[in-house]
Formats: C-alpha cells, structure tokens, sequence
C-alpha cells in the first residue's frame, strides 16, 4: 500500500489543524488512555448540552494517526444524541476491523473514511481507535452509557 | 480398534525412526516426561524463524506484525483447544511457572498489603489460613504451595490416598474449610495415572470462598478438556507433553481471577505507564507476560494444536484408554510386579507405575534402556506420593499417541528378561 | 575495514532474503528487540528434537542421557562466551525472569525472614533500606525493583542522567550509601546506547554491602564481556539478542550469591528432598530451574554462541563501532534530526535513538516500514528515559553483524522521503 | 554394551550380600546422602580406632550400583589410614568421569574397578558416587579431613 493511502490528506489535515481541541469546563465524565507500546495519550471528555447533545473536549500528543482519529471523533460525535455516537462509534470500530476490506459510509462516517488504509496495518488500528475507546470510557464515566453495553473494544 | 493410525502417526515423528543402544529400535513410553514432536511442529518453528521472526508486540514494522499476529493466533488456538478465549490464555515457559505465577499471587498479594497497596482479599493470607493440595501433587504443584506458606505464615493440608490410588474425601468438608483461601489439585496424577474428580473439589473450594486452582499437565494432552468444566479459576499445563516445543507452558484463568491477581513477573510489555516511582499494569494476559515472549515455541504449540485437533481428542483419549487397559492386564499378568496406581481403567490415565519385586526401578528402567525401551524411574516427582506407597521409586510407562501393543508386549517381555538377568522369582 | 565480512554472514540468515511492503527487501534494524537467527542455529534445534529430544535431568534413559548432556554442554558454552564455569550460569525463558529471579530473592527473603525461616539478611530489606537503579533502566530492570519496594518497604532511588545521555555520578556516593542493599543497573543503554562504568558503580555498591545487579542485555551481544570484570553479583542478559533462539534467557551468579540466594520458581528438578510439609532445594544451578527446562532452546542458543565465537567478539565490536561512527555522523547531518543519547562513538553502542522534528516517531516508523526498513518506535521500554529527554517517544535503529553502510544510507534516505512527505523542513 | 559389562557379577554380589553393613555406634561423623532424581539414599559414618584407622558404617537403600558401591567402599577403606583412603576415592572418581574409557588399577580399587561399565551411563555415575560423596563429607563433618581439600565431588 502506498503512503498516500495510509496518510490520506484528510488525515493530515485533520493532524495539522485539530478540530475542537482542548478541554470542557464542566465535564461529565473524562478519560485518560495511553497507548502503552507507543506512549501516545488522549485526553477526552464528554458533557451533555440542554438538548442532550454530547459536548465533545479533548487534547493529546501522539503520531499523526491517533490525533487525527481525535480530531475526527470530535467532528462526528460533537452535538450528537448518545445513541447517534455510538452508532458512529461502532461504524468507526468495524472499519478499523476490516483489515482494510471494508467499504465505509461516508454518510455515517464522514472523514473518517479516510482511516480506512490504517486497517492494514495492525500496529495503527490502536492509535486509531485510542481516542474512540477513550470516548467509550468517558461516556461510561460521565453515566452516559452503561458499562454493559460496552464492546470490550 | 479406535481412529487412531499409529503406523501413520509414527512417520510424522523423526525420532521414532532412530536407534538406541548399539542398535535397538527405540521405543519411547516416557511421554508424561515430555512427548516427541511431529515434523509440522518442527517446520512450524522453522518457518517462523525463516520468515517472520521479530519481537512480538514491540514494534510496528512488517516482521514485528507478522510475529504478533503468529504469537496471537496460537493464543487463539490453544484457547480453542481447551474451550475458551483468547483473552484467558497465558504463555509461560512451563506448567512450574504457570503453577509458580499462581501461588505467587497469593505471597505478592499479602506483602504487598502489608505495606499498603490494596489487593483483593482474597489473596492475603494469614496464619489462620490454610491451603489445601493432595498427597498425589507433583513437585510443581507442592513446593510453590509449601513456599506460600513459608512466607505468609499460612498452614499447608492435604486431602490423602487410598491403597488404590485414589484421592480419599471422606474429610473433604474438613480439610477444605472457611479458612482456606485456595485449594490445588492436580487433574490426572504423573506418577498413579488417577484421574481427580476436580470439579467436586473447586465446587468444595468455591463453597468456603477459595481459589481453585488444578494442574492439567497430564489431562489435557490426553484427553478432551473443556478446562471451564473443570469448575476451577487457574487451570495449568505444559505445551512440551502435547507435541509442542519446549520451553512453552500455558495457564487458562477467568477473566475475573486474572483481574484480581497482582502481576508476578514485572518488566516490558506487561505495563499500562510507566515513572520512576509506580507504574500500572496492562489487562490480561498481558499483564503475566513480561519481555520478549517465545514467540517461535507458541507458533510450534499452534501447530501441535492442530496436529491433535486433525486427530480429535476423543480419539486420542479412546486409544490410550484402549492401551491402558491392555497395559493394566499385561502388567498384572506378570508375577512379581504390583501396579502402583488404580489397576482399573476406570478414572485413569495412562501412565502406569509398577514395581518389581527384588529388583530397584533403576535397574529394571537400565535392563528396559539396554533394550531400546525409555521408560522413567525414580520418585517422578512425586517423592511424597512414593512414600506414602511405601516405595523409594517406580518404574513408570507413559504412552501416547505414537505407541501400540507391540510397545507394551515389548515392556513385558524386557520385564521377564530384568526378572531373569537380576534372578528374582517371575 | 574489519574482519566482518557481512555479505557472507547475511547468507546465513534465511529471514534476510524476504521482501516486505509489497516487494521491498528487507532492512532488519531492530536487531536491540530481537536478532535474527543463523540457519546454524536453526539446525542445532531441529537437529536435537530429531534426534536426542525429551526432558533433561529426568531420566535415565539413552535420550534422556543425551538431552541433558546436549543442555549441560550448552551452559558450559555459554559459561566460556562469557568467561565463567557453567555452574554460574543459569537458564530462564528471557532476561526479564534472570532480572525477576534477582529481585525476587530479596522480597523472597523478606518474607521468609519475618516468619521465621533463616535468611541471609543481605536480601532483607526493611523501610530504612534503599534499592538503587538509574534513570536509563528498561522497564525490566525498573518495575521488579518498584515491585520489590512495594512487597518490602523499602524505598527506591535512581542515579540521574545528564543531558549528553550519560550517568550523573556526581550524587554517586550520596544516593548509594549504608541504606542501600542492592543496586542494578544496565551495562548499555538499550534507548541511549549509552556503556555506563558499571566496575565503578558495583565497587561501590560492595563498599556498602550492596549487593551488585548488572543488566547486560545489550553488551553480551555486541562486544566481548568479560562478566567477572564488570564486579557484580548477578548478570542477566537473553538469548534471543545474541542470534539464539526465542524463549531462552541467562543469569550469571557468583557461586558465593547463588547459594545465598532462595529459590524464585519452585517445583521439580530444583530439589534435594521432598516431604508434604517442607523440601531442602539442590545447589545452584538447578536450584534456580524448576520444571523441564527449555533443552532445545539451550541447544539454539550454544549454536549462537558457536557462532559468535567462529565471528570473534572483538571483530564483531569494531564492526559496530565503525557502524557506529558512521551512523551518528550521517543522521547528525540531516537537519531536523536529533539524536537522543551520547553523540560520539565513545562507550556508546550501535543503538541510536532519535526524533525527527515535526514527525512523530511512529509516522517516521511507518514511513521507513513502507521502504522496507525494520526500526523500532516507542518508548522502548524506557518510558521514563524519554520523559527526561523530553520526548514522548522516538525512533531507534540497531544495527547488528548482517548490517552495513548501505543499510545506514538506505536509512538517510528514507528519513529525507518522511520529511518531504509530510512536508516538514529538512 | 551389554547389560553384563554394567552389572558385573561383582557388583550383584556386593549388592545381594553387603560387606559389614551397619551403623556405628559412636561415629565421629555422619553424612546421609539422597540422589534427588532418583531417591536412593545413603547414611554414612565414620571413625577412627586407635591405629588411626577408619571404621565405616553406613545403610541405605537403592538401586544396586548405589548400594554395591557402598559395600565397595567398605571393603576397601574400613581400617585404612585417611590418606590411604582419600587416594582410593580419588582413583574411583576418577574411574567414574573416565567415560568407559578408565583403565582402572585392581591393586587400587580391588573390587571397584567392577563399576568401569557404569561411566558409560551419566544417570548412574551419580549412584556409583552417592556414597563416596557421603563418605568425604562424613569425614569433613568428623573433623577428619579439610573442608578446603574437598573437591566439589
Ligand atoms: C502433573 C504434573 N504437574 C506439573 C509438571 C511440571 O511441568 P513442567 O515440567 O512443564 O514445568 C508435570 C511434568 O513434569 C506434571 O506431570
Ligand atoms: C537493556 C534491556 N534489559 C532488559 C530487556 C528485556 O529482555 P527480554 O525481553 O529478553 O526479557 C531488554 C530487551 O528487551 C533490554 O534491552
């Protein structure tokens, strides 16, 4: 596969010019992963507006692939009801367990399509999925979720 | 006549094909020791290192995905093999270790809440405790217990034998009691061939809130296991007895019991973050296995998996239980000889321990050796179950797969020229 | 010029004829993680499962005769590498067990003290005591340590590092004083490739009674170590770094410490006598190696050894520090690289660690991946290494017997194509 | 080899009918030795009568190289001088790490030069030597000999 299929510029883009970066005021819940081969960190936190649409904060220093899976998060997820999200959320979670077969929607997807050449390559999958696995946990922290609907991922 | 070909199976293993002693075809029956291993193990080994031979979960390149990848599908595999998940899975480099790491959970918990780190209580042990194994434990499955002990002030008891060979439970509900906080049995005994009613026993354990741990060294590789049935919460056994390399040992536990334990060994790859001054651990199994893994002798073990599953366990099960029970006649037909062990097939194994009368086991396993025949003698490790038996050793068959009648018509006829040479009475 | 002549070695290495990324030849610089393995090494282990194979020290038959002398010559060979009787050297599956085995003599001991069992008090520790390492330590030299504080105590202390990436002895005689009883450091820097004066730091530790740890992972491979030389007590290091086999490590102890020391791992082989109630352990080594040990693995390994010796460790050291040499001068010069470790071939290694600034390491990982060229990125298991520098993380080549210039130019490069591909200044 | 070269007619016999097997009643020192592997045992004394001559107790049980080994060494130090006695163990150590190939002396060894077949057989070299071991270490124990002298057999 070649760079540009794996780095696809809207995932340079995205590690370049964070969408929504930094942290809430108030947070519900937050969550702090790492990943322990590579030392990549994410910050992210999760709060409902009036409406119940998720409120988004986080930050994070890591490879470009991990920052922009954060970036990206962000966009998708930020004003969404919760069971939108997590429809996003697993969208997301099954295209990084293609092995780069899968055919993503981009209605539902949005730039994360872009990701889809990291299923190739086991080593990202993690640093893709760094900031959505966080999401989840925060989600379970802030009581948003119950810790039984998690997937393990 | 079982599914088993053993003319078949016998050309898978190098070995088998090799002489001994000035000339002798060799006929190996000390598979309880460790088994020979068929050529898809050996090749398996090989082409890891040929092609794809990196350090698993340590890096990122095409090689290091291509070992991680290897290293977890065998995960996978014996998990499979055994009916459980991936995730339940440890490599450790032998049952010792894997029955070390047990144990260890208990002396680490306790000194570590001594100075202030929570653990799960149910690994803190004090002097009113009490940890339970049988007289029938091999070393592996006593001495890391008798050294729990030791170092936490806690009280070793056993459940004891039968003259038949057989775990004696009349005092079960004694023995295992509220102040016991784990209990140890082994699945299949090495040296009488016993197999334990182990689920019985966890059931017992799991009453007065004790962690169940059983030693499958000798069941897995001879039977089907589905190692959840077993009813216990650590469950450990050997890659080396069931086709595979050396140098690779597994341990199955819940996911709620491998939560709990602290890690035993610390170092790379098993840690979440790491400062100077603390670091946390990752999730299971992870969190057991610190540094470079073996990778090459989990890829062999995957391939010895699946040379057993082509067989099907139940067949395997169904042809050792066939030459244990011919075994068992064979034996007793011969006088001068005692079985040391169940002499039914009935809850046993293969691995018969005998006796002969007038003659050390050294001297009839040297007569056996002379004759191409390799047997194992000696306590087995298993000394106290020797004693308890009243003999300093035994001489003990250990068939597998690869072995037929004819091994065992070959044993009784070695047995005859032993009672000949040493001019005892047969 | 040195006498390595590396075209002919790579023919040895079977993994090195394989392409990766669609076609590219492979370009191993990850040799620090794991080193690939002669096709020697790979028939030495073949060879003895073909013919010799079953459990060392446990039988008494033609086989069993033959396995545990093929695994005795092989400590005896290792032993020589090194410069010592095999009676010092022990097996274990990695050089973070031979680093576990070693801190756990000390909460072993401990423990065992505190109900009742003598001890030699040199591994009792109490809070007033103190555990010294460094700032450079990989994970597996750090956390036993932590682990060993936590179950005991005591409290841990690390000799500091400066900027150039070498040790601040400055505090040398402050930070290991009468408190201390143990100190462990590592002989080269895995992240760094930073050689510390271990002589110096270890006369220390016994001026205070310490005892002395070296961890010797990445010396023993690459240069010839006499381990009596560098004054420790214990010397850890791994097969797998040095062309053996995976699943087999070595702890070097003076006679004098190992019969100190209580046993780690527990069970059979590693015994005197065993009753139900206690066991008296067998002197070292087998008092160290419970269970079937990983005779093949020892088999791979003497063959590496062999191999190394047939090289010359002396021509296999200046390879590398000419490698070295031209190695830190070609990424000195690429601007926006820099270099995290000692920047001249002075008492450094062939490991050079560096970031590229505006990438992050794992992205120029990828990148050389792409190309074909195995780097490893990450912390490398010296997480908190990284934090005194500053950095999350960084890439590390580590060049070994089968690489030359052209690996280092293919590498250059390469790191040109990363910064032109994510158009950073270069 | 043939199973008559290892077990030599010589050997059977001491081991169907030990030489002056018994213990001691005031022994000066007293070593029992196990080999681990295979559990064979041997307790061993020693004393001096007034000439200076070594009087020898032992019993054991095991197989019948360990055991005639140990009638051996009665035979051939009971009433020796130490140093008499420490030439003859150092003559069957040295016959047992010969590999087969020893050329043992009779005036030496006496009945011992029966055990050249076992140094073909590492596992029972260990059971020829269980008591010679004791013997050294018995007499370690009672003061008879150096520790320092002692040659790690
Ligand atoms: C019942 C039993 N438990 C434990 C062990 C120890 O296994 P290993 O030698 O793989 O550590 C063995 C075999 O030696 C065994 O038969
Ligand atoms: C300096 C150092 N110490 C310890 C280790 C751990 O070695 P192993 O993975 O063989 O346990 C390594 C390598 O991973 C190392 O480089």
């Amino acid at each position: 596969m070649s760079l540009e299929a794996l780095y696809q510029d809207i995932i340079i883009d995205h590690y370049k010019n964070p969408r929504g970066r930094g942290l809430l005021e108030f947070p519900l819940g937050t969550a702090f992963h790492v990943n322990p081969t590579c030392g990549d960190e994410v910050n992210l936190q999760v709060a409902a507006a009036a409406d119940g649409g998720l409120l988004i904060g986080y930050e994070g220093t890591g490879c470009s692939i991990s920052q922009a899976s954060a970036s990206v998060l962000y966009e998708l997820v930020q004003g969404r009801q919760v069971t939108e999200a997590e429809n996003i959320r697993r969208a997301f979670v099954e295209l990084m367990h293609s092995q780069g077969h899968g055919e993503p929607d981009e209605a539902v997807l949005g730039d994360g399509i872009a990701f889809v050449g990291v299923a190739k390559y086991p080593a990202r999958i993690k640093c893709a999925l760094l900031p959505w696995m966080a999401f989840q946990d925060a989600e379970i922290k802030g009581g948003l979720m119950l810790e039984t609907n998690s997937d393990g991922e | 006549m079982t599914g088993i070909d053993v003319a078949r199976i016998r050309a898978d293993f190098p070995i088998l094909k090799r002489t001994v002693r000035d000339g002798k075809p060799l006929i190996y029956l000390d598979s309880a020791a460790t088994s020979q291993k068929p050529v898809e193990v050996l090749d398996a080994e090989r082409t890891f290192y040929e092609t794809s031979n990196a350090a698993a979960h340590r890096g990122a390149h095409q090689l290091a995905e291509e070992a991680t990848a290897a290293y977890e599908a065998s995960r996978a595999r014996v998990g499979g093999f055994v009916g459980v998940e991936a995730e339940n899975i440890i490599f450790t480099k032998n049952a010792s270790e894997s029955l070390n790491l047990a144990a260890y959970a208990f002396s680490n918990a306790t000194a570590l809440a001594r100075w202030g780190t929570p653990v799960d209580p149910r690994f803190e042990l004090n002097p009113g405790n009490s940890v339970v194994v049988t007289e029938m434990e091999h070393h592996a499955n006593l001495i890391p217990w008798q050294e729990v002990c030791a170092k936490t002030g806690a009280s070793l008891r056993w459940l004891p034998l039968t003259d038949s060979g057989r775990l004696d439970l009349a005092d079960l509900d004694d023995l295992i009691d509220t102040s016991t906080k784990v209990v140890s049995v082994v699945h299949q005994s090495n040296i009488l061939g016993t197999i334990n009613p182990v689920a019985e026993i966890m059931a017992r354990a799991h009453a007065v809130g004790a962690v169940g741990v059983v030693d499958a060294c000798q069941s897995i590789p001879h039977m089907p296991v589905d190692v959840r049935a077993l009813g216990a919460d650590l469950v450990a056994w050997g890659g080396h007895k069931m086709l595979g390399p050396t140098g690779i040992g597994l341990l199955y536990g819940t996911s709620e019991i491998l939560q709990a334990m602290p890690p035993f060994l610390t170092g790379g790859s098993m840690i979440a973050t790491v400062e100077m001054e603390r670091s946390t651990y990752a999730a299971a199994p992870q969190k057991f296995e610190a540094g470079v893994p073996m990778v090459a002798q989990a890829v062999g073990l995957g391939a010895a998996v699946a040379y057993l599953e082509k067989l099907g366990m139940a067949e395997v099960a169904a042809h050792e239980q066939e030459l244990t029970a011919y075994s068992l006649m064979a034996l007793s037909g011969i006088p001068g000889v005692r079985i040391i062990g169940p002499t039914e097939t009935v809850d046993r194994g293969s691995a018969i321990s005998f006796v002969v009368e007038g003659i050390h086991p050294h001297d009839v396993g040297q007569v056996l050796d002379n004759m191409g025949i390799a047997v194992r003698v000696g306590h087995h490790c298993a000394w106290p179950t020797c004693r308890r038996f009243g003999v300093p050793a035994t001489t003990r068959i250990s068939p597998y797969i690869y072995n037929d009648q004819r091994d065992i018509d070959a044993l009784v006829e070695a047995i005859a020229h032993a009672q000949h040479f040493f001019k005892v009475a047969s």
